[in-house]
Order: structure tokens, then C-alpha cells, then sequence
């Protein structure tokens, strides 16, 4: 009964998973009665996020990506973790259109994304430890009671 | 995902119907495809029909640039038809509108994929 | 590129939870091609797991409920995993009717209905210590590669 | 789901329009309403609408029993009316149908909720 909410989806870093994860993140942030464009917003976040995991995380091996969700009142957080190869210069491979990819068609543009339909990012990375991207978006007016 | 249904070939131009949701996953296999196709020569339009595509993020940016530059060196041109706002508004954020046209003519007399 | 593919969703036992568990199996289950028949028999099933969790191994508590869903060849298994309070008399609880809460409108019929709609349920449960429900299904009929 | 959509009072007769997935989340919350009326008096029918349901498990079926039994004793009727074929399979399996009343007729000149 009290004001918040958690989730946590852990799966293998498999593209097949992609929708998965966006499925079950927009289910989850239902409950704050958002609307069908922050939906999509939270859709696409996610979706740049994990999509990452596979492609440069992991790359060539699957391994598991966790997705930790929290909504407390009418914020939705969302941590994405990988323990894969980690990123050197954050700074640098936030910029729009930085890709160590281009080979593959990577546009560069996942963290813009994340950074234009949030409002909150932040990357924390270990090189050969592994990436956490976590992300913040407050939802429609309303305040939100569990059940 | 049956690839038959994705692509189809006309004269020198190759639509691509875009499944629902374009993801890095789907992206990926478009690309197979498409490509294959492109390497058997003879396309000068390259066509991305959006009208039954939901969701795009920016995999499918990533596609559609990567199309437009194999076919811009041949003088081939890549659009994006029938794109419903969301997808617009992903469009236009990348930038990708300087090479690509897109189009958000809706589909009339026929029913949406 | 293996026959297998695996998902573990963690979640907090409020009943609004419970839609977010359907939808998150059942997008899961999507990868086998299932019927519609088939994704509302394995929602159903689910359903059935969490809700008990909630009613009964937690009562007016919040934990956590944990869901682990492997697929393998064209199987899907779902386990449903609480630490709540157990069950003294498994056999007696998996019973048709039989229900611990008929004044909180229990109709004793979430086993009947998991053993209807799964092709295999297991129950397995220390009181005191928790439950976990095991269950399987054989989806439609192609062999599927997950990339 | 706003509880004044859910019910409707119509002389002795009180519909409840049963929400798209009635779990327990939705059936705790639909029973705590409808017993409400019925703590008022005055309901001899009781017919709950299923025309915009497309799930139910067993806490549908626990809280029609529930209902049932309440009704029951002052010669009340229970109804379930518009069911789809899952949630009637649903029904069937649980033995409701012997003692509330089911009917599947569907819903015509009227779009589904
Ligand atoms: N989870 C991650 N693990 C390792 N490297 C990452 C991760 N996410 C992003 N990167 C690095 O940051 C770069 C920029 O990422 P992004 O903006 O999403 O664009 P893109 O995915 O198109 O390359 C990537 O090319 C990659 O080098
Ligand atoms: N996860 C659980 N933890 C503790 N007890 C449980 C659990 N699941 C089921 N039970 C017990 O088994 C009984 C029968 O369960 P079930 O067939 O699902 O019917 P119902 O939920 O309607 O009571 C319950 O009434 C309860 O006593």
C-alpha cells in the first residue's frame, strides 16, 4: 500500500529479447497511467540500452542483461546491467553519432536517444567489468497507490 | 518474420515492407536481405514502405543510412514511405532526412498491415 | 544461436503485479509461434502461481516473487518461487475445491486450473520456508533457433 | 479502471461490466463494489457483463460464487452475460454453470468496450 513499486527482468543478451524487454518495462510503467507517447518514449530508451548490451557488451557471446525498475510516485527508474566489456570514455561514447561500430550500421545515436525521450541519464562503466545505464522519466500527474 | 513478405521487387525499384516493430533484431535481418538483393545490381530505388511499423529506434536509423550509402555511390535514392508521426519524430531527431526522403502520406484504400 | 533461451522476472507481490506477470511470460512464450489458445492457456497458469503467492504465501505482506521461464527445443517452463509461509499438505492443497480462504472468495480451483491448462505441474514446499510451482508446456510444433 | 463505469443499478437489477482481465487485482476491487450495493438491499439480479473481458482464472470464478452465495439465500439470481469462449471454457471446467446462469449471445449493433 505504500508508494512504490519494483521489478527486475534478467535475461540473455539474445535479440530475440529486445521486444521482450520493452514489452514487459512498458507493462510495468502502465501503472503510472502514462501516456501512448511516453510509453513509446520508455519503449525506445530501453530498447537503445539493451540493444547495446548484445552489440557491444557482449558481442559475439550471450551472457545476461538485468533490467532493474522502480516507480516511486510518479517516477519510473530504469537501470540496465551488463558485465561486459565496459566503455573507455563515457564522456566520448555519449556523443550523438560516436559509434566504435559504424561496420555493423550502429548510428550512434542510442545514447541521444536515451538522453532526448528521458529525463534523466547516467552511465557508469568499468572497462572489462561491465556498463550500468540508468534512467529516470516522471509520468503523467496523477500519484500512484500500490496495491 | 517470414522474409517473402518483406521483400518485393519492381522493375529497378525494391520495396521493403518494415515489420512492426524495427529493432535491432529485425534491422538485422532486413539487412541480410536487402543486401543480398542490392548485390544482384540493378536497383536505383531503394523504397521502405512504414505503414505497418509501430516502433523504430535507432537500429533502424542505423539500416536506413547504411542502404543509403551503398546505393548513393550508383546515383540510387533510399525513402521512407507512409511513416507515422513517432517514426517521423525519430527521423527527423537523427538527422537522417538530409539523405533520405520520407514521407508521411498515409495509406488510403487499403488496410494497414 | 542455441536451442535454449532463458528469463527471470523478480517482482513485488502487490496484485497489481499480477497483468505485468501475464504480459511478460506470454511475450516470453511469443518466441514459440504459440496459438492464441496456447498463450491464454499459459496466462492463465501463471496467473493462477502469482496470485497465490500473493494471497496465501505472503497474505498482507510485500516480498518478492520470483519467475524463472526457460525455453528448450519447444517447451516452455515456468517456475514460480516464493519465501512465504509453505504448504503444510501439498497433495490436500492440489485438490480441486480445496482452499485454505473461502472467505476471501478463494474457489480452491488455481492448481485445478495450472494441471488443466499446463502439461506438467509440480509443487514443491516447506512451511515456513516457501513454495515453488513448476510447470511446462509444449508449444506448437516448429523447432526454434533463438539468435 | 474507475469504479463508476463498472456498475450500473437499473431497479433491482444491478450490472456490473467486468474490466478486460479479471484477475484478483481487478476481482478484489469489483467485489468490494458490488457488495457495497448489495449491503443496500434491494438487488435481485445481478448480472455481470463480460463483452469487454478477454481474461479470467479462478478469482473470477471465486468472486461469482461469492456473489452467488450472498444472493442466494433472498432468492437472487446471479448472470453472466456476453462471455467469449475462453472465459466460458473457464467457466465450464470451475462447475459455475450449475448454479450461474451463462449466456455467450454476443453483443450486436453496440461497439465492444
Ligand atoms: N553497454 C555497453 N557496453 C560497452 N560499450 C557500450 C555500451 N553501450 C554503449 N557502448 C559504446 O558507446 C558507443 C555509443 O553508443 P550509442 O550512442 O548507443 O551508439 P551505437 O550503439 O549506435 O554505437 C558504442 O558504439 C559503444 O562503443
Ligand atoms: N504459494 C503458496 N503458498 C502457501 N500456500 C499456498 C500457495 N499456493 C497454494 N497454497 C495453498 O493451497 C490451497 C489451494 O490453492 P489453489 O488450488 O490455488 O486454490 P485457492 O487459491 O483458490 O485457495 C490454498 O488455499 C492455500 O492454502
Amino acid at each position: 500500500m505504500e508508494n512504490t513499486n519494483e521489478m527486475t527482468l534478467e535475461m540473455d543478451s539474445r535479440s530475440c529479447n529486445e521486444g521482450l524487454a520493452r514489452i514487459t518495462v512498458a507493462a510495468f510503467a502502465t501503472q503510472l497511467n502514462p501516456t501512448l507517447e511516453e510509453v513509446a518514449d520508455i519503449k525506445t530508451a530501453v530498447s537503445e540500452a539493451i540493444t547495446n548490451c548484445i552489440v557491444h557488451a557482449y558481442e559475439k557471446e550471450t551472457d545476461k542483461i538485468r533490467i532493474d525498475c522502480t516507480i516511486c510516485g510518479r517516477e519510473l527508474t530504469v537501470a540496465v546491467t551488463d558485465h561486459g566489456r565496459g566503455i573507455e570514455n563515457v564522456e566520448k561514447a555519449m556523443e550523438p553519432m560516436f559509434t566504435t561500430k559504424p561496420e555493423q550500421d550502429r548510428s550512434g545515436m542510442g545514447f541521444a536517444f536515451m538522453e532526448a525521450f528521458m529525463d534523466m541519464l547516467e552511465v557508469e562503466s568499468e572497462p572489462g567489468k561491465g556498463t550500468v545505464v540508468r534512467m529516470k522519466k516522471k509520468i503523467g500527474t496523477g500519484i500512484q497507490v500500490f496495491e | 518474420m517470414s522474409m517473402e513478405d518483406v521483400l518485393k521487387k519492381r522493375g529497378n525499384c525494391l520495396m521493403v515492407y518494415v515489420p512492426q516493430e524495427l529493432d535491432h533484431h529485425f534491422a538485422s535481418q532486413i539487412t541480410d536481405e536487402v543486401d543480398k538483393e542490392l548485390k544482384k545490381g540493378n536497383v536505383r530505388q531503394l523504397v521502405f514502405d512504414f505503414s505497418g511499423t509501430t516502433f523504430m529506434d535507432s537500429s533502424g536509423i542505423g539500416m536506413l543510412m547504411g542502404r543509403y550509402r551503398l546505393l548513393h555511390y550508383s546515383g540510387g535514392r533510399v525513402s521512407a514511405i507512409h511513416v507515422n508521426d513517432r517514426v517521423n519524430r525519430i527521423m527527423r531527431l537523427s538527422g537522417i532526412y538530409k539523405y533520405i526522403e520520407i514521407s508521411q502520406e498515409a495509406v488510403w484504400h487499403q488496410k494497414r498491415r
